[in-house]
Order: C-alpha cells, then structure tokens, then sequence
C-alpha cells in the first residue's frame, strides 16, 4: 500500500519491463523537446529576442516623441501615424492607456521595433496574428520584426494595467 | 511473483500510455507549425 | 507520554487530536474559500461571455483578483496544510509536533487571507494575481500574502518536525511511505516558493509604505514568479501524492517499484522549480541561455518525472483491478472499476484531465519560441484551469470522499449527488478549459473585460468562431459552478447533518 | 538467513532518496543558482540604452 512503510531494501527490487521501456521512450521525448529550442535559434524565424537595454521612462518618451516628429505622416483618431523608412529603429511607447504611434509598414522589409512602457508593465499583442511581448518600463526590448503577411493590425493591451485596460488598443498597417 | 504475472501485467495502460504519447507529440507538432507561421522576429 | 490518540476503525491508523482538529480547520476554512472563489468564477464566466457581459470593468478585475488570490492561494494552500498534517502525523501514526506553531500557521494564514480579501474588495487592490509593479496596492495588501506566506512556511516546518520525530521516537523504521514521501517534496518545494514570495513582497510592502524606493521591475518578476509558478508546484506534488492515496483507498492499488515512484519525486525537488521561467520568456532582460535552460527543466526531467507517474497511477490502479480477477482484454478492468465512487471518478478526471490537458499544454506553451503565440492570452488560463482545477481541485475532492469520514467521523451527506459531482465538476471543466485554449490561439487576451474595445478608439472583432468559443467557455464554466458548489453543499452537509460514525473509545 | 537479511546493507542510493533534508538542500541549491541568482545577474548586467 502506498500509504505503509515500503519494504526495508526496495531499491533492491527490480524495474518492471514496462515501466523500462516507457521510462527510455519519455527520455527521448523529452531530449527532442529540450533540443528543440536551441535548433530553432539556428533554424527557425521566431524567437524572443536577445536584445534589451536599460532606459529610464522619460528618456525613453523623449526618443518616441523625436522619433514620431520624424516620420509622421498623419493623424487617426488622434493619435499619429508614422511611416518609418526599413531598417531604422521604431519606437512604440505603451501608456495607460494606448499604444503610440500608429506604425505603417512594408511587407517583407525588417525593422528594429523598441519596445517599452512609460509607467507600469503592459503587454504588445498584435492581432490577428498572434504574437505577444512584454513591454516593461524602465527596459528597452528590441525586437528586430519582419512583418510577412499584409493588411490592417491591432496591438492589444494583455497585461492588467489598470481600470482602462481594455481600452488600449493600437494600430499596426503593412503594405 | 504475482508482478511477473502476464495475466497482472497493466497491458492497457500500456496502450493508454502510448495514445497519451501521440496526443503529444501532435500538440508539440501543431504549435511548432502555428509558431512558423507567424511573422519573422529575432 | 499522554498524547490523546483515537484508533480509526476503518484504517486502523492511529489519529492524534490535535492533529485531527487542524487538519479539521484547515480543510474547512479551504472549502470555504472555494465556495468564495467559485462564486467569483461564476461572475467571471458570464462576464466574458461576450453577450451576457454582467459585471461593470471595474469590478471585474477586482473580482478577478480575488478570484485568483482564493483559488490559487487560500483555497489550495489551506487545504494543502491539511494534506500535509495528514500526511504526517495521520499516516505515520504519530503526534503532530509542536500543535502551537501549527495553530499559529493557521491562525497567520487566516488572517492574512482576510486582510487581503478586505483589501481588495475594498478596491484598494486592483493589481491581480501578479500585482506587477508599479502597479501600486495598499500596503496592507502586501502585507497579507506575506503573513499568508509566513504561516504556510510554518505549517511545513510542524510536518517536518512531525516527520522527524516520528522517525526519531519509532513511529516507523526505514522509508517514508510513498504518500508521505510525494507530501514531503511538496512541503520541500513549499519552502522553496513561499521564501522567494518573500524576497518578492517584503521590498514590495516597504516601497508601499514609502519606505524604500521601487525595485527593478522586472527583477519583481523574476521574484514573483519565483513564487506565483513554483506554488503551483506545491500543489503537482500534493496532487500526485493523493493520486497513490486515492489508489491505495479506492482501488487497493500499492506501488510496484518504489525506485520508479521515488526518482519521479527526487526529479520534482531538484528540477520542477526552474521553469518559473515560463513568465519571462516574451520578457526583457533574460539571455536565451538562461530562457532555454530554464524552461527546458534541467533537460526536461522533471517532464520525464510526470510522465512517470502519468504511467504508474493507472497502472498500479490496474494492476490491482487485474488482481481482482478483472483480467478480460485489454480494458476488462476498466469496466469493472468502481465508477460510482465519487473519490474514484474524481482521480480519474485528475490523471487524464492534468496529463492530456494541463500536462501537455504546459509543457507545449512553456516551450520558449512558441511563448510568443501564447504569452497572456487565454490558453494561460485554459492550461491551468486544466492542471489546477482539474489536477489538483479534483484530486482534493476526491479526497474529501475519504477525509469526511476518516477525520470527521461522519458518513458523507448525499451519496447520490456525491456519486454524480465528480461527473458535472469534471465535464464542465474539461469544456470551459478546452474552449479557452482554443479561443486563446486566437490571440485572445486573458484578464481582459471587454475584447470588442467598445470604449476605445479602434474596436476589435475576433470573428464568430471566437465569440462561439467564449460561449461555449461560458457553459463549461456554469457546468463547473454548479458542480463545485455540490462539492462545498455536501462537505457542509456532511458536517452539520451527516450521520455521525461510532468511534471505539 | 533471517540474522543475515538484517546485516545486510541498505543501498546507498537508498539513503540519498531517504534523507529529505539532503535533497531539500539540492532543491535549493539548483534552483537559486540556476534561476534566481543567474536571473538577477544577468538583469543587473543589463547594458544601458546606447541611444541616449
């Protein structure tokens, strides 16, 4: 019985034949899933990335507001739509409660995405296509994007950051 | 021993077991496949 | 010696008073909080569910708060110092050493658990589970989940007092039982946690106070999840140590291999806590080096571990049905179990419902690229909805069956709601957490009151299949709340009106 | 036979699995190397933003 003392030498006792052979099954299982993640480093197109700095917030809303006078194009609802030119650095400044600025971009064309927040941590999913981050403040996080499908994006707000956060809500095009 | 037993042996379990396995390995492969589809970022 | 001892006429093992009079207010107290907790579920369920949308936002993510804190903390830990009193003293057949500390973790658990309920319904803290600054709560909110902490470390140093002593004094020679052993790792890992929970919160709780400036942020997250995840740990280890009790109690099962249900348990004290990295895998701050290493669990051991026992419960479980004579086929024993026992059906929900969902979820959304499509939106939820609710709540439950009347000497009230709970606790749930992983490879956002965005600048629309999945999350749910409050109407029941069972003197 | 079952040796393996103290110690020592101590090593070496 599990809940009685077990025999006095039972390491002693053998394996059953069954419980060997699921035991070196699940070792190679869990060796794939673990070599998994180093392999998509080298192969794959997705992974978090490496690359962060330290900022304080204000530093970091003076770079976002030098870089939305830069590339402005226009404004919707009230907020400003940039079009940054590829390969330059993007800033996108999460508040409570919105996403800043609205980003145009080009379809296939890579950009280094800075991400961050001005007060308390937030959370960057684009939607449709699923892909989420945290945008913490006082931490830079540079993610260097390709986007590789066409069409009009949301950012959504996913972590709790207060009474409005359901209202926080940001704008992605691709081209 | 009663372990060594054939009739006692967990013969289903061993099946349970391996579909529990497969279930697996087809989730692992299912979220690879969604994770490549989305955009490139590194 | 004139320690008071009563001789259960059921088990033969030899009960404590003071041992069974906490293991008594623990459980009652952890039943209370899961009545609080699935009333709050209900709220939740049917606010999400788009059409119905009950609750204003404000109170939803305060409510959501107090969901998480009584499910995730009170309910669970409370009912896992019952679980580890039991497993000690009760098992080993010995006194509960030192009963004072262990009336001061109750009393410290009690009451930290109170000031953060009032805390938060007070509206003083709206910051969720994960209260992540520089969201700020009252101070006094943080100071509840460390009295909290600080009482269920206290409660894990009077198990291993009670464990020593026995050892000590002869209560038993060689080897723990294997219960005892799983409740062991667990009380192990407890510590482990809860001491991270207060290098997280006390600087946290002073930064309130305007004591000290705010920590790093990030290395709050570090520290929380040191604690927020590895606590869940905790409860893997009292889960799978109740899956051989309730094989041993329903079945007559016993362990084939000891070595084999051991090195499972070694491999979860030594590498289940690591992947408390899971939080910050889409997070500043961390090289891959240290992402991959510590999500990957030492090498996935410590997966290896649950696949173990994934293989030696219903194993042992069918071994000994197969010793019973239900030796037809490959599935004879299956048909011949006894489905009518609500602690059997319950063990059954908890095996199949962690391994095949919560398990391989877990594992899968913990993989540090595919973090990216899963991070904060719903398949979080619906992943340990499957590992908690289903896993561990279920195995509690189950339990229950047999500690009702064990500890409280009474014959459990409604044998015929009893036989069916299990049944509509664990289909509602299987349901609500199915859906909510679906919705969530959406791209759903979890802890979110409205994702139409009415009242923000740009709306948003999922698509139908998503509005149908959140429905269809919302039945599970309901289906869910009314087995759970099934559950606490016939523990109460069983306490106030159940037959009382003649105890020899 | 019955003299010579209780001089026989436990396996010491058997004696590492037994001594809950032990591996409480290993837990602790794996986990805060290799997650807490690493992690707030590499947040506290983090660069500064090379932007400003």
């Amino acid at each position: 019985m599990s809940i009685n003392v077990p025999e006095k030498y039972w390491w002693d006792i053998p394996l059953d034949q069954d419980e060997k052979t699921w035991i070196k099954v699940a070792i190679v299982w869990c060796i794939l899933l673990t070599v998994m993640m180093p392999w998509w480093h080298i192969s794959g197109n997705q992974n978090p990335s490496s690359e962060f700095y330290r900022i304080t917030t204000d530093n970091f809303d003076k770079l976002t507001d030098k870089f939305i006078a830069k590339y402005k194009v226009g404004e919707e609802e009230g907020i400003d739509v940039v079009a940054p030119p590829a390969n330059t650095d993007v800033f996108v400044r999460g508040s409570q409660w919105m996403w800043e600025p609205i980003l145009k971009l080009k379809k296939n064309q890579t950009y280094r995405i800075h991400l961050s927040s001005v007060d308390v941590n937030h959370g960057f999913s684009i939607v449709p296509i699923n892909m989420n981050f945290q945008a913490v403040p006082g931490w830079d996080y540079v993610l260097t994007l390709t986007p590789t499908t066409s069409g009009e994006f949301h950012i959504v707000c996913n972590e709790f950051c207060g009474i409005g956060h359901h209202t926080m809500i940001g704008k992605i095009y691709v081209e | 021993m009663a372990e060594h037993n054939d009739e006692h042996r967990p013969r289903g379990t061993v099946v349970l077991i391996y579909i529990f396995l497969a279930c697996f390995v087809i989730f692992t492969y299912l979220n690879w496949k969604q994770l490549s589809d989305v955009w490139t970022v590194g | 010696m004139n320690w008071k001892f009563r001789v259960c006429p059921t088990t033969g093992l030899k009960v404590h008073d003071s041992a069974e009079t906490l293991i008594q207010v623990n459980a009652v107290t952890a039943i209370v909080f899961l009545l609080v907790g699935g009333a709050l579920a209900l709220l939740m369920v049917l606010t999400r569910w788009q059409v119905v949308h009950i609750l204003p936002a404000d109170y939803f993510y305060r409510l959501l708060t107090l969901h998480g804190i009584a499910m995730l903390v009170a309910w669970i830990i409370f009912f896992e110092m019952a679980v580890l009193y039991f497993a000690s003293a009760v098992l080993l057949s010995h006194r509960l050493a030192v009963p004072w500390l262990a009336w001061t973790q109750y009393i410290l658990m009690l009451v930290g658990a109170a000031m953060v309920t009032v805390m938060v319904l007070m509206g003083k803290a709206d910051v969720m589970f994960t209260s992540y600054i520089p969201l700020q709560a009252h101070h006094m909110y943080y100071l509840g989940v460390i009295l909290f902490a600080v009482g269920a470390i206290l409660g894990c140093i009077v198990f291993f007092a009670t464990v020593t002593s026995a050892k000590v004094e002869g209560a038993y020679e060689g080897s723990l039982s294997l219960v005892t052993y799983g409740a062991a790792a667990a009380a192990i890992i407890a510590i482990l946690t809860l001491a991270h929970g207060a290098i997280a919160l006390i600087p946290t709780w002073l930064w309130a106070l305007g004591v000290i400036p705010m920590m790093d942020p990030e290395a709050y997250i570090l520290m929380f999840w040191g604690f927020g995840h590895s606590s869940q740990q905790i409860n893997l280890c009292a889960m799978i140590a109740i899956w051989y009790l309730l094989g041993t109690l329903t079945v007559g099962s016993k362990p084939i291999s000891e070595k084999y249900c051991r090195t499972a348990f070694l491999f979860y004290i030594l590498f289940v806590l690591i992947p408390s990295e899971h939080h910050l895998l889409v997070d500043p701050g961390l090289s891959a080096a240290h992402k991959v290493w510590n999500t990957g669990y030492f090498m996935h051991l410590a997966i290896l571990a649950s696949m173990m026992h994934a293989f030696s419960v219903p194993a042992y479980v069918e071994v000994a049905l197969r010793k019973k004579g239900y030796t037809k086929g490959l599935f004879g024993w299956l048909k011949e179990a006894p489905w009518g026992n609500p602690a059997f059906s319950s063990l059954v929900f908890s095996v199949v419902g962690f391994g095949f969902l919560g398990g391989i979820s877990g594992v899968v959304y913990g993989t540090e690229q595919i973090n990216i499509i899963s991070h904060n939106t719903l398949r979080i939820p619906g992943h340990f909805h499957a590992t908690v609710v289903i896993g561990t709540t279920m195995a509690f439950m189950g339990v229950t069956y047999y500690v009702l009347p064990l500890i409280f000497k009474r014959e459990v009230a409604f044998p015929t709601a009893a036989r069916w709970q299990p049944y509509i606790y664990g289909t509602g749930m299987t349901i609500f957490s199915v859906a909510m992983m679906f919705v969530g490879g959406f791209g759903v956002p979890r802890r979110h009151w409205d994702i139409t965005a009415a009242d923000a600048v740009f709306q948003l629309n999922y698509g139908p299949v998503v509005n149908i999945g959140l429905a269809i999350t919302a039945i599970g749910g309901i289906l869910a709340a009314i087995g759970g409050l099934m559950y606490c109407l016939i523990a109460v029941a069983t306490l106030l009106i159940g037959k009382k069972i003649p105890q020899e003197a | 036979m019955e003299t010579e079952e209780k001089e026989r040796r436990v396996n010491y393996w058997q004696v590492f699995y037994d001594d809950i103290f032990l591996l409480f110690f290993l837990g602790a020592a794996i986990f805060l190397i290799s997650y807490t101590i690493w992690g707030l090593i590499e947040l506290s070496a983090a660069p500064l933003s090379p932007l400003v």
